[in-house]
């Protein structure tokens, strides 16, 4: 038991927490600038995929971490622009659309696997950017990309729109601005939030595997929920995803408390918990899901 | 995703046509499925045969996956993962003119397997024991560490075997163990691994064993990032790591699925349980030229010695 | 003579519905223009048009000069100096005053957007209105009147070629349209011109210097000259108005209490709601009740309807306490509703005619667990029939239905069926046209007259001063004045109700 | 349109645009489309064993479809039939287990199908009040315990009720089995025919009767049914709890018309294909068979010719389909 506590105030320990946070926190920044702008971000998990594809795969093919990362904000944001297509443009059922680009994602990159390298599961091993949060290029993008959307919602000229066009569309245009235009920067931007999110699924990890995203989005997108639709404090909740995922694998490590199944449940016990003693929270974008 | 049947170079018509159904994680996990993937290139080079490979992606897909290449009428389909038991047994019974292989299978009753499966079992846990005493031996900090794939008895029994092999040598050493889930996609999460991994390092452990198949190489990420050794298993991990590879619970898969293959080529197939221990060579450790720079000799004549008494019946490996 | 302000044709159809058919608008700067036409008309959507937010699919637009119509966008009109103000108030609620004031023309310094001067523009455009508020409060948290004297702040600042009021005075009281129709005229004798939709005659009569008339999206008549209110009404429904609505009988006076409401408190948004309010209704009596929109009308008759929770008091339907009682029971008890937001309360849009008349009726349709699909059919033929629902389809999707059929259709359902004690009315004849209005009227008079106690709140005090037995005045969510009988007659009466719905105590 | 020509236009073009992305994928993985398309469908529709394998998937994706139509005409989301129908199956297989020796073989089936129903809607049942009682998104809510689910019954699995080295509980009972269709060697169960019954009572229960309406008018118009005093809370509470059940019978039907027993992975994916399924059928409960059936052949058609392409394509070609079904739905809200 000393031994758990004990392996809770090491910097090892903060260090996986962000490890862990961080492919929650860029995923829910993006869900929180497409949902602002009213739309319904359940593709979280499909650009989480498709961006640590994208990385693992250009990362070996290129050799480049660089490129790797770019090309994980390119695949969130083709993602993001068929989401933005279809909910924008055609004003298909945004729930929907976002669950069918999931099931998507899933089946098309390992598609890809098997047409580039034979096999499904699994994309040639190469050099990632290991498990160290500073020299891990992808943390300092995080931590900017927190900054710049908390400011850019809140304080820039697109964020006044993005804000105001997912609560009342009708307004925003009788003001002279374009609607779609605003939620399709806002769902590609988030887009890109997400793509790069998924590459610290893969990078850290030397290889891309089916499924790496694992559910996260959806987690992601419970913080955009439980934040109140609010980036910073989106930001925060992944954080605490991250903290109990890691109290939970110290737990296990230490022979502390549940056995392994079920501490593995703990993040999911925490929001349901946190769900029913809390009802009824912040409304949600008022356009949240309506086509326009 | 497929492997086209291809008949081996130059042969004509193939020899026998071979099906299999990799397990979560499939090809190039580099550790389980890997191995059993190489035993059947293996026998497609050497033997003339033609080979047919179906990756599931889920678990409704496995059953109709192996059913499906029963239907084909091959002349062996083989199972890679005890996960495929019960469905082996049904099946063979339902087909009873194709040959059945099961890698790891565990019997699901009482019940004679039907003449036309062989069930190809391993003693892991004497393997485990073995690697668990080298973990034993070449701590310094007295702490090592497991980290199992998703927790469900086969896992299990490495765990067994491995705690029970540090405390043969080493009553006094700490064990930490940890499973990276509870769903199949547990032998699937290399980020996972690393970070179970990474969490028993930073608790003091200085070597640890994975039992996690493509989970696994997060473990040995993890490893490698440390500077701390790590524990493969079922083929030589070494090369994922030179650094860092302490040695391997190797589990020879890739012959098992070769010998069945050739058995079917050569007429004399037959069903029934086989397991493979230590004894047979089906379990067993690397020590070679390679991790010879991790590995001391002392340590390598201990685990030997161990082994042999393993073999011999003076040690009982508990495999719970 | 100088180029007009405004000209425009316009042709537009929407599916199967022709909202504009070649319309026409000319209006000369330094006027007031109102423009006139029953609900359907075609006037709002003339207007989005001049203001680049509903495209025309032919037409011709000239603000001061030729207007290429099929470019013609919101950026374009504003920046021709044209402003309007919307019928259903256009502010993002969750942003400040400051906020709705610049979107679309966000001050930006140093990259961000300068949020400080944003509340300076627009505190001093609303001064030169001779108007104070304060930039930093939530659009949401005012009251609809609040919101649209800011709108009109914003929009007066940016305005200068042309000022579009789309129905500005239906959520105001009448001293605060009198200082509306002041500034119109300062506006206009600056030079502008203004565009005033609307159908209350009175007001064209008089703050208007020139009238047009649109019916069925086409300009039927223009006058520029003096212009009576009756030629107008003629011009708008095309043939003779129907007679104006008629009181029921007073109820007898030892009527039972219908509907009795007892100190009633229900929370609203921004601490409003209904404060204090005690009311009884006769059995055959109608009680009407006037007030500026947002002084706890509303809460009041959901409280009444059972679909907001109550605070404290009592409400009791036929002698019963109803206070507790989910919907179903008030319904079976005698309690009818017709809901001021029949899109959202009244009818399930998406669903057929038949199958919303079932959705109020399931007692009689229900056979157990079932539902007898051939009452369901029976009844809703004869209410089509009774109430003249159009078009006269059962399975026709309510969507599908003009609003004053979809209006038609809920009061046939609430109001035509057996067993009524109560009856909770909410400004039933809004959006409605003046034939639909009349049958609306009279059925309200009949249903009073065969013994239920109407409670009519609405907003239009010619529809309570013509049906009403008594009027209640509602202001910060208490009833403050109350005039019956010959009170009512008088010819002060319309004054003494605006001086009260603006908080003079009786 | 009407709602039958708008059901068939999207049929005609989730069609081609399935027809066009699978050929676009096909080409790409260096097989010719004719060919792989005539095998496809060969071996699903042309071959009585490949027509029982499409039965046979198609079978529980009726079930997880209506499971997820029912709350949708509701206007609830239920993401949630994994775990309803994880935690009926393993119900299931534990009561199968131990029912009584001599037990007549309709009754063994009816009690066990019973537990199944009854477990997933207790899941279903809590989903819905946490939605319509406390407030938490359904799609949340569900996901979680999608998650909670799969993990305590592991973890009751290894402690207690998986038998031997396996992750399989007891065989259940021969009485409890159900029969085979006999189809040439599928794996297809009269269990098919229990879904077309139970499709048809959905579709009756919906347009018939009080509780059916109730959910119809609730899910097009909340407001609007709750001013007529129609129960809604109730009644969304109810269509989370018979979706629930529905779910649970997709579960019934692999552990007493596939395995014989719960084991671990049973049925996984089924739940979520159901919205897929449910989707396309624009939440009708009689065409929810129809697209079963086209998620079946798919499914099973890309394992026929894994060797040409890889089997993923069938899930892309799956997304394909929800989408365009998505973007139909979302023009008609307009
Ligand atoms: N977006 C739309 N889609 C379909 N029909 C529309 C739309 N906007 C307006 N219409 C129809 O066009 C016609 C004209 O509507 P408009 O709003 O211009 O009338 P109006 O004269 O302003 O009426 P009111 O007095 O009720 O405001 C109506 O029949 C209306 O139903
Ligand atoms: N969303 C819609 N879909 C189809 N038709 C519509 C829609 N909206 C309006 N309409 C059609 O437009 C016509 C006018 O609608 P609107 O509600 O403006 O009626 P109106 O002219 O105000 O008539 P009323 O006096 O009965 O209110 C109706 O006949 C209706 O059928
Ligand atoms: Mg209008
Ligand atoms: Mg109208």
């Amino acid at each position: 038991m000393s031994g758990f506590v004990a392996s809770l105030i090491t910097l090892g320990f903060l260090a996986q927490v962000l490890r862990i946070a961080i492919p929650y926190v860029l995923a829910a920044l993006g869900g929180t600038l497409s949902e602002r702008a009213g739309v319904i971000d359940l593709a979280l998990e499909a650009k989480l995929l498709m961006g640590a594809f994208a990385a693992a795969v250009l990362g070996y093919e290129t050799g480049s971490i660089a490129i790797g990362i770019a090309g994980a904000a390119a695949a969130g944001v083709a993602v993001a622009a068929i989401q933005a297509f279809w909910s924008v443009r055609l004003g298909a059922d945004q729930v929907v659309t976002g669950i069918a680009l999931n099931l998507g994602a899933f089946g098309f990159t390992r598609y890809l696997l098997g047409v580039r390298y034979g096999q499904g599961a699994n994309s040639p091993r190469f050099d990632g950017v290991g498990t160290g949060v500073l020299t891990n290029p992808i943390s300092w993008i995080a931590a900017a990309l927190v900054a710049l959307v908390v400011v850019g919602l809140g304080q820039t000229r697109l964020g006044l729109r993005v804000r105001a066009v997912g609560e009342r569309p009708d307004a925003v245009a009788a003001a002279g601005v374009s609607v779609a235009r605003v939620r399709w920067l806002a769902v590609l931007i988030g887009g890109a939030l997400a793509g790069v999110g998924g590459a610290q699924l893969s990078l850290p990890v030397d290889g891309f595997v089916a499924e790496a995203s694992g559910g996260r989005g959806y987690v992601a997108l419970a913080a955009v929920i439980m934040s109140g639709w609010r980036p910073g404090r989106a930001a925060l909740w992944c954080l605490a995803f991250g903290l109990a995922d890691a109290v939970q694998y110290r737990m296990q490590t230490h022979g502390v408390g549940l056995p392994a199944e079920l501490t593995r449940l703990l993040p999911y016990v925490l929001a349901l918990v946190l769900l029913a003693a809390w009802p009824r929270r912040v409304a949600p974008p008022r356009a949240l899901g309506q086509p326009d | 995703a497929p492997a086209p049947a291809r008949p081996a170079p130059g042969a004509a018509p193939p020899r026998a046509r071979i099906g299999l159904v990799f397990d979560v994680g499939g090809k190039d996990d580099r550790s389980f499925n890997d191995v059993a993937w190489r035993g059947l290139v293996r026998a497609r080079d050497q033997l003339g045969v033609a080979i047919t490979t179906i990756e599931p992606s889920d678990g409704a897909d496995r059953e109709a996956a192996l059913r499906q290449l029963a239907a084909q009428d091959l002349d062996l389909v083989i199972g890679v993962g005890f996960i495929f038991s019960a469905d082996l047994e049904r099946l063979a019974r339902e087909f009873p003119t194709v040959a059945f292989a099961g890698i790891d299978y565990a019997p699901t009753g009482p019940d004679q397997p039907p003449p036309n499966l062989a069930g190809l079992r391993f003693r892991e846990h004497e393997g485990s024991f073995i690697v668990g005493a080298i973990a034993g031996l070449s701590t310094r900090t007295r702490t090592v560490g497991f980290v199992g794939g998703m927790k469900i008895p086969l896992i299990r029994k490495f765990e067994a075997g491995y705690v029970a092999g540090v405390k043969h040598v080493c009553p006094a050493c700490k064990v930490f163990s940890a499973y990276a889930g509870t769903e199949p996609k547990a032998f699937a999460d290399p980020a996972l691994g690393q970070e179970l991994a990474l969490a028993q390092y930073e608790g003091g452990a200085d070597i640890v064993f994975h039992a996690a198949g493509k989970t696994g190489a997060g473990v040995i990420a993890a490893a490698r990032a440390k500077g701390k050794r790590v524990i493969g298993v079922d083929s030589d991990q070494f090369h994922e790591a030179p650094c860092c590879v302490l040695t391997s619970m190797v589990k020879q898969v890739d012959v098992a699925v070769f010998d069945a293959v050739a058995d079917v080529v050569a007429g004399r197939f037959h069903g029934g349980i086989r397991e493979l221990g230590l004894a047979d060579d089906g379990v067993g450790f690397v020590a070679n030229a390679d991790n010879a720079h991790l590995l001391s000799a002392d340590v390598v004549a201990r685990a030997r010695a161990l082994a042999a008494d393993v073999i011999a019946g003076r040690i009982e490996v508990p495999s719970q | 003579m100088t180029a007009p302000a405004l000209r425009v044709r316009a042709s537009r159809r929407f599916g199967d519905c022709v909202a504009l058919a070649d319309a026409a608008l000319e209006v000369a700067a330094g006027t007031v223009h109102a423009l006139c036409g029953e609900n359907g008309a075609g006037k709002s959507t003339l207007m989005r048009v001049v203001y680049g937010l509903e495209r025309a699919d032919a037409g011709v637009l000239e603000l001061g000069e030729r207007v290429d119509l099929a470019r013609h966008d919101v950026a374009g009109a504003q920046a021709r100096g044209v402003g309007m103000v919307h019928q259903h108030g256009m502010l993002v609620p969750t942003l400040t005053l400051a906020d709705n004031a610049a979107l679309g023309h966000e001050p930006v310094r140093g990259g961000r957007y300068d949020r400080a001067a944003a509340a300076r523009a627009l505190v001093a455009a609303a001064a030169r209105l001779g108007q104070r508020l304060d930039p930093d409060a939530l659009a949401g948290e005012l009251t609809v009147g609040e919101q649209q004297r800011a709108e009109l702040a914003m929009v007066a600042a940016r305005a200068t070629r042309l000022l579009i009021l789309d129905e500005p005075t239906a959520l105001l009281a009448p001293r605060e349209v009198d200082a509306l129709f002041a500034m119109v005229r300062a506006f206009a004798a600056g030079g502008g011109a203004v565009v005033l939709v609307t159908h209350k005659l009175d007001e064209v009569l008089a703050v208007a210097d020139e009238v047009t008339v649109l019916r069925g999206g086409r300009t039927v008549a223009s006058w520029s000259a003096e212009v009576t209110a009756a030629e107008i009404a003629r011009a708008m429904i095309g043939g003779e108005p129907p007679p104006p609505a008629t009181r029921p009988p007073p109820p007898r006076p030892d009527a039972a209490i219908g509907l009795a409401i007892d100190g009633l408190v229900v929370p609203g948004p921004r601490g409003g709601g209904v404060v204090d309010v005690t009311l009884r209704v006769a059995a055959g009596e109608v009680v009407g009740v006037a007030g500026v929109e947002g002084n706890g009308q509303r809460e009041l008759a959901l409280a009444i309807a059972g679909l907001a929770p109550v605070a404290r008091g009592a409400v009791a339907v036929g002698g019963v306490d109803v206070t507790r009682a989910k919907v179903a029971a008030r319904r079976a008890r005698g309690l009818a509703h017709v809901p001021e937001d029949r899109h959202r309360h009244g009818l399930v849009q998406g669903a057929s005619v038949a199958d919303n008349v079932a959705l109020g009726r399931l007692g009689e349709v229900g056979r157990g667990a079932l539902i007898d699909r051939a009452a369901v059919a029976a009844l809703t033929a004869q209410l089509i029939a009774a109430h003249d629902v159009r078009p006269a389809d059962p399975s026709a999707r309510v969507d599908a239905l003009s609003g004053g059929n979809q209006q038609k259709l809920v009061v046939a359902r609430e109001l035509d069926r057996p067993g009524l004690r109560a009856v909770l009315a909410v400004h039933p004849t809004r959006g409605v046209d003046l034939a639909a209005s009349a049958r609306i009227h009279a059925r309200l008079r009949d249903v009073a007259a065969a013994g239920a106690a109407v409670l009519l709140i609405a907003a239009d005090l010619d529809e309570l001063l013509a049906l009403c037995h008594r009027v209640v005045v509602m202001y910060r969510g208490a009833l403050v004045g109350e005039l019956t009988g010959a009170a009512l007659a008088a010819p002060d009466a319309r004054a003494r109700l605006g001086a009260w719905m603006v908080g003079a105590t009786p | 349109m009407t709602g039958r020509a708008r059901t068939i236009h999207l049929a005609v073009v989730a069609l081609l645009a399935t027809m066009a992305v699978g050929s676009v994928l096909m080409i790409v993985a260096g097989a010719s489309p004719l060919h792989a398309w005539g095998q496809l469908l060969r071996q699903t529709l042309g071959e009585r064993q490949g027509f029982g394998q499409v039965l046979f998937r198609a079978t529980p994706l009726v079930f997880t479809g209506l499971a997820v139509a029912v709350p949708l005409r509701a206007g609830l989301f239920n993401i949630g039939g994994e775990g309803q129908l994880t935690a009926a199956a393993l119900a299931c297989a534990v009561v199968a287990a131990a029912l009584p020796p001599g037990l007549p073989a309709p009754l063994a089936v009816l009690i066990a199908t019973a537990v199944a129903f009854l477990a997933g809607a207790v899941v279903g049942a809590a989903t819905g009040a946490m939605r319509i009682y406390r407030g938490a998104h359904e799609v949340i809510v569900a996901i979680g315990l999608n998650a909670i689910i799969a993990g305590v019954a592991l973890w009751l699995g290894n402690r207690s009720l998986f038998v031997g080295e396996s992750t399989r509980t007891a065989t259940i009972p021969a009485a409890a089995q159900l029969p085979e269709l006999g189809l040439a060697g599928s794996s297809a169960s009269v269990s098919a025919l229990g879904a077309l019954g139970v499709a048809a009572l959905v579709a009756w229960l919906l347009a018939r009767t009080r509780v059916g309406f109730t959910w119809r008018m609730t899910g097009q118009g909340l407001d609007a049914a709750r001013a007529a005093g129609l129960p809604v809370d109730r009644a969304r509470v109810w269509a989370m709890t018979v979706a629930g059940g529905l779910a649970g019978l997709a579960g019934a039907h692999f552990v007493l018309g596939h395995k014989h027993a719960y084991e671990d992975g049973l049925g996984r994916g089924v739940g979520f294909l159901g919205i897929a399924v449910a989707l396309l059928a624009q939440g009708q409960a009689m065409a929810i068979i129809g697209a079963a059936l086209v998620f079946g052949v798919l499914g099973q058609g890309g394992l026929a010719i894994s060797s040409d392409v890889p089997k993923e394509m069938v899930d892309v070609l799956q997304a394909v389909v929800v989408l365009v079904a998505a973007a139909s739905l979302g023009r008609r809200k307009r």
